[in-house]
C-alpha cells in the first residue's frame, strides 16, 4: 500500500532517547543574535516530526520492501556490474577498529594504512600501471583526476596549446563534461559499422591541440576495441596522452593490463569491477592509476612504506587534492578484501565468467534480440527493442518488471536506435540467465501481439508507470510543510 | 573465495557457443597481451580473510584509544543503533540508481525525504540528493557560482576562516578557470559586519557557520549587502547547528553547502560522508548532481522519480555543469535515519549540547595561564582554536602519556580542541586539567 | 511469486569459499569403519545442495519477505506481547567480547558476570523475589523449574504426600504439562463469571494432598486477579506454596511486585517483558524468582559478588542443572540492556502505557467486540466472535491479514467461546490503535454481510488459506530427496 | 531511553476512558502495593547505554585472548558473515511463532527447510523444530524413551562418557520419574560391541558420537543387538560428524539428538543453542516441540504450517509429553542457514578437518612423556583427553603465560583438548610444544 512521507504521521511528542540533554546548559550571549526562531522552547520553527523508533523501523521496513535489488532478482543493468556483494566484505568493514579512526590519526592507523598500501599494490598489478592514487571519490571524480593530469602534464612540459581531448561518440556523459571540467574542449570521434573507433577518422582529428584521448575499453557496446593498441600508438605520436575510462574493467581484470595495451592514465570502478555495495546510488569510489610519466601528477595521499611503518604523502607535481582525508576509506576497504578474498585467480574466473555468460545470454536472445555489432561480446552486449508496432524499449523495460526481473539500461549508448544494454555479471547461474532470457522472449512475443498490454506494464508493482515528464515541469523537490 | 557462481556448465556452455576454451572470448585482444603474470596471492578462503582483517583492526584498536578531542572538519557523535540497522538493509545496499522508478521507490522516497529534511533544516528550496562530501560541494559550488554570476567579475570571497583541505580542493576544483578567490576573516577585520566593503567585480561571497575555528558570525548585515550588491551569498554551514540558529535559506543565502557526515555517518578516515548541496529557485537549473522529485502514477497515485535530468552530464555531455552522478546514495539514506530517529528535538539536543560543551571548554580554559583562546566571546559551535605559549607537539607527547589526545595541530602553538556530545563534564574536565598541569610542568 | 526448496534448484558444482580443505590430509585408520557411504569423495551420499551465496542470500531475502513481524505492522498476538524491539539491544548483543566466551571462561570474563548479577538484581528488585537464578531457557523451562522446585520444597521437609496442583482452568497449557513432568497431578479450578479464580472453589479444592498452585495473573483473559492476596494466603494456609507465571508481568512490571501479593516462585518471559526479539519462535529466556525459603533449591549457575569479582556458585539443596552454561546468555544480556536502558521509570511507563493502550482498544470495540468480563483490563482483553452466520473467529483472523495486520490470538482462552485475545502492547501509537480498530469494524461489517468473503480470506497474501488438517492428516515433515 | 511510543495524547485518551490518573487503571489492585519504591536506576540514554556496554564487553576481552583449544560441548567454529546477515534480518527476529500460517511462510519454510537438512544429514525421518540445546534434547529424549517403552523396564544403559554437565542435567529431568541410568564405557569395558550383554528390563539404550573425550566408535554390532532385544536406541550425535559418518538413521536409531551450536551458533556463554531432536516414525506422536509440516494452500499451491500440534501442551495440557513450546526458531535458522551456505562440501571440509587436526595432534603428543592419550588409536572428532603426569592446574598457568588456552581440565591430571578448523598447523604445532616444553620444565 501507500507509504506515507515521515511528516505525514506526525507523533509530536516523543522525547529523543539518544542524548541526554545538558543540566545547568551554558548559552553564551552571542547566541542570541543567531538564534533560530523557537529554537530555545518547543515552538515548531523547525518542522521535523518526533516518531517512536518503531515508527521508523517499519517505515525503512516498507521503503525497502518497495526497492529492487541484486538480493531480490537478476539486475541486469547494464555497464553498472549489478553483481554479488559478498557480505564478508561489509562485515569486515564495520569492524570497529576501522570506522572510528580520525584522519589526524591516520600514521598511527597502521592497520588502515596498510589497506591502502596493499590496495593500491594490488591495483597497480591489475591494471599494469606503476603507481595509483585512492582517494577520487567515484568514477566521474577518478576521470577528472585523470583529465586534470593529463594537463598538467601538458602545461609542465610548457605545452599550453594542448587543449582538446577526443571522445568517442558511444562515451558515457561523463567523458565529454569532464574535458570541460578541465577547461578544454571535445572532440568526438565517430564510431564505424563495428561500434568501434575508425582509425582513419581517428588520424583525421589528430592534430597538435591534441591532449589526449579518452576511451572505455571494452566500450560501451560491450566490444573490446580491437585497435586499441593502434589507436594508443597514434595518439602518443600525435603528442597525446590516452585516458582509459575504467567503468568496463571487470571484463578484462586478470586477463589484460590496460598498461600493456597502451594507457596512460586510467580509473577504476570498485562498485563495479571490485564488488563494493552500489547503496541505492553510491558511494563508490575512483582509484586513478597511471604511468611513472604521469606519477608525479596524482594527488594525494599516497601510502608509501618506510622500512615497517606506512606513511602518507603527496607527490611533487600533485594536479591537488580533491576530496578530504583518505577517499572513501569504507569503500576502499571493501574492494581490498574483495580482491584479497578472491587472489588472482578469483578476479581472472570472474572476468571470465562475466564474458561467457555475456554471450550466453546473447545468444539465447538472438533470434529475438539480435545483439549489434560483430562477436564475441565482452560482459555485456547492446541491441535494438526489434518492435514496430508503437512498442517502445521503455515499455520492454516495464514489462521485464512485471516479471520480477530488472531491466536493462535503455536507450544508451546513444548511438544505437532504441537500445537495450544487458549485463548478466558473472553473479548470475546460467540458469538464471536462462529464465530471464525465457521471459524476455515471452515479453518481446506478448507485445508484438498486445501492444496495448505493453504500454500498461508495470501491472505487479505498488505503482503503475510514473510520469517522468510531470515531474519536470513543475518540480516538486521538497514535500511542503 | 570465489562467488562467480556454477561452473559445473561452463564447459558445456562454452561448446555451445562454438569455443573450445575460455580463452577464445578473448579473441579481439592482441595474443601475447593475455593472461600476464600477476603476482597477487591467489586467494582466501573466508575464514582466513576475517582473520587477516582482524588483525589489521587490532593493529588500529592498540594505536588508538583514550579520550579524543580531534574535529577539523570530521566528528564522533553518537550514531543511534537504528542508522546501523536500517542502512545495512540489503534492499538500499545494493540496489542501484533508481533509473526505473516503479520498482525504486524505496530509494526515491528515501531521498526525499532526505531532501525535505535538509530543506527544512536549511530554509533553501532546492536540494540534490547528495554530493561526495562537504568539501567537494563546496568547491563545485564555488564554480556554479562563478559560472552563473561571471558578467559580474571572477572575484569570490571568502569571509570565514576555512581548513588547509578545503583549501587546496577549492584550488584543485577552480585551477583551470579565471576565478579569483580572496580571504578575509569576519572577526579579524572586520568586527561589525554593516561597515563591509564589498567589491563591485565580485561574482560571489562565502561564509562558513561555524568556520574552522568553531566560530558562529552574526552574517545578518553581511547577507544584506550582498543582496544589495548583487553579489551571490553562500553559506557552508554544519547541518546541526543549523538546527538551532537561523537557516541560510532565511539569511537569504543563494546557495547552500554543507557536511552531513555529522549526521549519522562514521568518520572512517574520510569516507564515504556526504556532500549536502542547495540552491535557491534562481539557480535551481544550474545544481549539479542528481534530484529526487515527486510525480503521480498512471492512476494518478504520488511516486518519485529522478527530476530535472536534463542537466545532466548524460544528457547535456560537454555542456553540463559538472561531471559528477549518482555518488552517495546511501550515506544520504544514513543521514535520513538519523535525523527521523533523532528528530527535531533530538537534532537541537545534540547540536546544545555541543554548543554548551564549547563553552564549558572555554569557560575553563579562559582561567589558565600559558594558552589563548581565539575569539572566546564569539557564538562557538563544537570547536575553539587555542594558542599556546608552548609547543603543541610536547603538549600532545604528554597528552598522549595520559590517554588524551586534546585536538588537531594547527601550526607550533595552536590546536584545535573540538568536543560533542558524546563528552561528559568529567572528560571535558580532564581535558582543562590537562592544559592546567602541562602549563605548571612547562613553567 | 513461488518460492523453491533450496533442493529445487540445485547448482551442483560450487565449492565452498568458507574454509580451505586440508593438504595431506591424516584419516585415521578407524575412520573406515563408520565412514559413510561417498564421504571420501563426491558422492551423493549426502545429498545437500552446493549454491553459490548470492542463491542463499537471495532465498532467505525471499522468505524475509513473505513474514509478518512487528517491523512490518501492529501484531496484537494476545500473550505474546509483540512489543518493540530496540535495536540497540541487539547492538549490544553482537560485540565481539560478549558472543565468543566459553562457559570455562565465565568467571575470567567478569563482564559477562557483571551482566548476569546486575539482571539477577533487577529482576529481584521488580518482582520483589529473594533470589533469582537465569539459566532456564525459555518459560516453559521456567515453570518447570519453579514446579520442581516446589516439590523439592515440601520432599524436604519429609512431606512426601504433597503431590497435587492447582491449575485455574483459564491457565495456558504449559502449567498443567509442567505439572505432569514433575510427577505431580494436577487439579483445576473452575473461573467464575467474573473470569477469576473464585474463592468457594478454591476452598473446595485446598487439601493436604496440595503442593501448590499455579496462578497467571494478570490472568490469560487480561484480567487482575482482585483476590490474589487471599488466595495465596490460604493456599499458605493449606500448606501448598504459590506459583506465579509470569507471562503477563508486563502489564505490573514497576506497578506491583509479585512477591508482595504472596507468589512464592516465578517465571519471567523476558521476550515478553523485557523486549527480546521473539525470533520466529525462539530463543526466549525464563528466569526465575523466589522467596528466600526457596532459594536453596534454584538451579545453579546464580552469580554472586565476592569483593570485587563475581563467581558462580550453586546453591546446597538445588534441584539440579537444566539448561548448559548459562542459560541462554545472548538473550539475558538483551533485557539487561533493555532493563538499564528503561530505567525503573521507563519499565513503569510502559506498564502503564500498555494497559491504557488496551483499554483505550478496548474502548474503541466496545460495540463491535465486546470484551468478556469487567473493567478495566490489564495489557490485553478477550472478546468472542460476534457473528452468527458461519462467520468462524479465524475467518476474522484471516481478514485481518488482509487489512496488513497481524491477527490476535485466537481460540484462546479455552474457557471463552470462539475468544479473540487482543493486546496492542505500550509501542503502538494511538494512532495506529485506531487504525486497528477501524480494520476490524470494517471486516466486521463485511463479515456480516458477507459471509462468502470471510471464508476465502485471505486473499492479498501469497499463498491462500493453508489447509492444516491435510498437514496433520499425512504429514509430510521435510521433502523428500 | 523509552520507546513506548506518543505519550501527547495520554491525558487525553485517559479522560476519553473516564479515568482522572493512570492509576485508575490499576484499582483492582491492592492500594498500598501500589507503586513501590525499586531502587533501579531511571534509565539511561541509548549513548550511555553503549558505552556501558563497550565497557563490559572490554572488561571480557581484556582478559581473554590467544589461541584457544576449549570444547567440551561447546565449540569455536567459523561461522560465515552471511549467517549473522540473514539471522539479524528483522523479518526473522521480530516475527513469532507462526500461528498464522499465510504469513509466516518466511519462518515456516524456513523451518521445514531446516528439518529437510537435518533429516538427511542424520538419516532419520521426522525432525523437531528445535529444542532448547542438546543437553535438554537429550534428556527429555530419555523421558521419552522411557514413557514410551516402559514396559520393557526402567533400566536405560548409556554407552559412551558423557559431561558431567550432561549427567547433571539428566537427573533433573529424570528425579520424579522411576528411570534408572546405567553408565557404561565402550572402550573401556566392551571394546568389541557384539560381546555386550544388553539386560532384560531395559528400554532404551544411548550411544555419543563423539563421546565426551571426542572418541567415535564403531556401534554397528551394538544397533543390532539393540534392535533384536527390542531396545529402542538413542544416537546424540555430532551434526558436523554425522555429515562424514553413517548416520544413526541407517545405523537403526530409534531416536536422535545433538547441539546444534556447531552450525553457525556462537558459543555465547552457553546459549542461546540449538538442540536437535528426530525419531523414527514409530516414535513421531511422542516428540515433543514444534514441528513444520507441508500442506496445499486453498487453489492448491504448496505451503507449510505448524503440524501435530495435537501431540502439545496446549491442546493437550497435563497429557502432553513434554510443556515444551516454541524455542529456538531463531538459531535453527541460523542453522540453516549455516548449512546451506556451506552446503555438502563446506560441511564436509569442516568436519574432515576437525578430524585431521585431533589426529594431528595425536600424532603429535603421543610421541611426548609425561602424558598420554585416551585411545589414541579411536577416531577422534575434534577432541581428546590427555592425561598428565603432572598437575593440570599448573600446566594452565604455565599456558597462560604462554597466551595458550590448551583445554579445559577434567579432573586433577587430565584436561580435554579440543580443535576445529580455525586452528591451523601452526596454532596446533604450538600447543604440541607447549605439551613438550612444560614436561622438561617439569622434569
Amino acid at each position: 500500500g501507500h507509504i506515507p512521507l515521515l511528516w505525514e504521521n506526525i507523533d509530536t511528542s516523543r522525547k529523543n532517547q539518544y542524548i541526554k540533554p545538558v543540566e545547568n546548559e551554558r548559552m553564551p550571549e552571542a547566541f542570541k543574535a543567531m538564534a533560530r526562531k523557537g529554537a530555545g522552547g518547543n515552538t515548531p520553527s523547525l518542522r521535523l516530526p518526533q516518531h517512536n523508533e518503531l515508527y521508523i523501523v517499519r517505515h525503512f521496513t516498507r521503503l525497502a520492501a518497495s526497492n529492487f535489488s541484486i538480493d531480490s532478482n537478476m539486475y541486469p543493468l547494464g555497464s553498472c556490474t549489478m553483481k554479488y556483494n559478498p557480505r564478508v566484505n561489509d562485515a569486515v568493514a564495520s569492524a570497529a577498529g576501522f570506522a572510528s579512526v580520525h584522519p589526524a590519526d591516520a600514521e598511527k592507523a597502521q592497520g588502515s594504512m596498510e589497506v591502502l598500501f596493499n590496495l593500491q599494490h594490488q591495483l597497480a598489478q591489475l591494471s599494469g600501471f606503476d603507481a595509483v592514487a585512492l582517494s577520487p571519490a567515484a568514477g566521474a571524480q577518478g576521470e577528472l583526476t585523470g583529465v586534470m593530469m593529463i594537463r598538467k602534464y601538458h602545461e609542465s612540459r610548457g605545452d599550453f596549446g594542448r587543449t582538446t581531448v577526443l571522445v568517442p561518440d558511444t562515451a558515457h556523459g561523463t567523458n565529454p563534461a569532464t574535458v570541460a571540467m578541465c577547461g578544454m574542449n571535445v572532440r568526438t570521434i565517430p564510431s564505424n559499422e563495428a561500434g568501434q573507433v575508425d582509425l582513419a577518422e581517428l588520424d583525421g582529428l589528430l592534430d597538435e591541440s591534441i591532449a589526449g584521448m579518452m576511451l572505455t575499453n571494452p566500450n560501451t557496446l560491450g566490444i573490446f576495441e580491437k585497435d586499441v593498441v593502434e589507436i594508443c600508438s597514434r595518439v602518443h605520436k600525435a603528442g597525446g596522452l590516452m585516458y582509459g575510462d575504467g567503468a568496463n574493467f571487470n571484463a578484462i581484470a586478470g586477463i589484460v593490463r590496460p598498461a600493456a595495451l597502451g594507457f596512460d592514465v586510467m580509473h577504476f570502478n570498485l562498485h563495479k569491477t571490485f564488488g563494493t555495495p552500489h547503496g541505492g546510488g553510491g558511494p563508490g569510489a575512483g582509484p586513478v592509476g597511471c604511468t611513472w610519466e604521469l606519477q608525479e601528477f596524482l594527488p594525494g595521499p599516497l601510502i608509501r612504506k618506510d622500512k615497517d611503518r606506512y606513511a602518507a604523502y603527496t607527490p611533487g607535481k600533485s594536479i591537488g587534492k580533491l576530496k578530504t582525508g583518505f577517499g572513501n576509506f569504507g569503500i576502499l576497504l571493501r574492494s581490498y578484501a574483495y580482491i584479497t578474498g578472491h587472489g588472482i585467480d578469483g578476479i581472472t574466473t570472474n572476468s571470465e565468467m562475466a564474458v561467457l555468460k555475456a554471450n550466453y545470454l546473447r545468444n539465447l536472445l538472438a533470434k529475438y534480440l539480435p545483439a549489434h555489432h560483430g562477436t564475441p561480446s565482452m560482459h555485456e552486449f547492446v541491441a535494438s527493442n526489434p518492435l514496430k508496432n508503437g512498442v517502445s524499449t521503455m515499455d520492454i523495460a516495464k514489462m521485464l518488471l512485471d516479471r520480477g526481473f530488472h531491466a536493462p539500461t535503455v536507450y544508451f549508448p546513444l548511438t544505437v536506435k532504441e537500445a537495450l544494454m544487458i549485463e548478466p555479471t558473472e553473479s548470475e547461474s546460467f540458469e538464471e540467465i536462462e529464465a530471464f532470457a525465457q521471459a524476455l522472449m515471452e515479453i518481446l512475443d506478448t507485445a508484438e501481439k498486445d501492444p496495448e498490454a505493453a504500454h500498461r506494464a508495470p501491472e505487479t508493482t505498488r505503482l503503475g508507470r510514473l510520469d517522468e515528464v510531470a515531474a519536470n515541469r513543475k518540480p516538486v523537490l521538497h514535500h511542503k510543510l | 573465495m570465489n562467488f562467480s557462481g556454477n561452473e559445473a556448465r561452463r564447459d558445456e556452455i562454452l561448446s555451445h557457443l562454438g569455443h573450445v576454451k575460455i580463452s577464445d572470448l578473448f579473441a579481439q585482444i592482441p595474443n601475447k597481451l593475455l593472461y600476464p603474470e600477476i603476482p597477487l596471492n591467489t586467494g582466501l578462503d573466508e575464514h582466513s580473510l576475517r582473520r587477516h582483517f582482524q588483525d589489521l583492526s587490532d593493529a588500529n584498536a592498540s594505536a588508538l584509544g583514550g579520550i579524543r578531542f580531534q574535529g577539523g572538519g570530521f566528528y564522533t557523535h553518537y550514531i543511534p543503533s537504528v542508522v546501523d540497522y536500517v542502512s545495512s538493509m540489503g534492499s538500499f545496499t545494493t540496489a542501484y540508481t533508481p533509473y526505473q522508478a516503479e520498482v525504486s521507490q524505496g530509494t526515491l522516497q528515501s531521498l526525499f525525504e532526505y531532501q525535505t529534511y535538509i530543506s527544512e533544516i536549511t530554509g533553501m528550496e532546492n536540494v540534490n540528493a547528495s554530493h561526495y562530501d562537504g568539501a567537494t560541494a563546496y568547491a563545485e559550488a564555488f564554480r556554479m557560482m562563478y559560472e552563473a554570476n561571471k558578467r559580474k567579475g571572477g572575484r569570490i570571497l571568502v569571509y570565514s576562516q576555512i581548513s588547509r583541505e578545503y583549501r587546496e580542493i577549492l584550488d584543485t576544483y577552480l585551477q583551470f578557470t579565471d576565478a579569483v578567490i580572496e580571504y578575509r576573516d569576519l572577526f579579524e577585520s572586520d568586527a561589525n559586519a554593516a561597515e563591509i566593503q564589498l567589491p563591485e567585480d565580485c561574482a560571489a561571497l562565502s561564509v562558513s557557520l561555524p568556520d574552522f575555528h568553531g566560530r558562529v558570525a552574526d552574517i545578518r548585515n553581511l547577507a544584506d549587502r550582498c543582496k544589495e550588491a548583487g553579489i551571490l551569498l553562500h553559506i557552508h554551514g554544519d547541518p546541526l547547528l543549523l538546527s538551532v540558529i537561523t537557516p541560510p535559506g532565511q539569511l537569504g543565502a543563494d546557495v547552500y553547502t554543507g557536511e552531513g557526515q555529522v549526521l549519522g555517518i562514521p568518520v572512517n578516515l574520510g569516507g564515504p560522508h556526504l556532500g549536502i548541496f542547495a540552491v535557491s529557485g534562481k539557480l535551481l537549473r544550474k545544481i549539479p548532481g542528481r534530484i529526487a522529485g515527486e510525480t503521480v502514477d498512471s492512476n494518478g497515485k504520488r511516486g518519485f522519480v529522478l527530476a530535472l535530468s536534463t542537466r545532466e552530464q548524460h544528457i547535456r555531455r560537454e555542456r553540463a555543469s559538472s561531471n559528477i552522478c549518482t555518488n552517495q546514495g546511501l550515506m544520504a539514506l544514513r543521514a535520513l535515519v538519523y535525523m527521523s530517529a533523532m528528530g527535531r528535538d533530538g537534532l537541537q539536543t545534540v547540536a546544545r549540547k555541543c554548543i554548551h560543551n564549547a563553552h564549558y571548554l572555554i569557560s575553563g580554559l579562559r582561567k589558565l595561564t600559558g594558552i589563548e583562546i581565539d575569539q572566546p566571546d564569539a557564538l562557538h559551535f563544537r570547536e575553539l582554536r587555542v594558542t599556546c605559549d608552548y609547543s603543541v607537539d610536547k603538549l600532545m607527547k604528554y597528552a598522549e602519556s595520559q590517554g588524551i589526545t586534546p585536538g588537531i595541530p594547527v601550526d607550533e602553538n595552536s590546536i584545535l580542541v573540538s568536543t560533542t556530545e558524546i563528552h561528559g563534564e568529567d572528560e571535558l574536565d580532564r581535558l582543562i586539567e590537562l592544559f592546567k598541569t602541562f602549563d605548571q610542568q612547562e613553567v
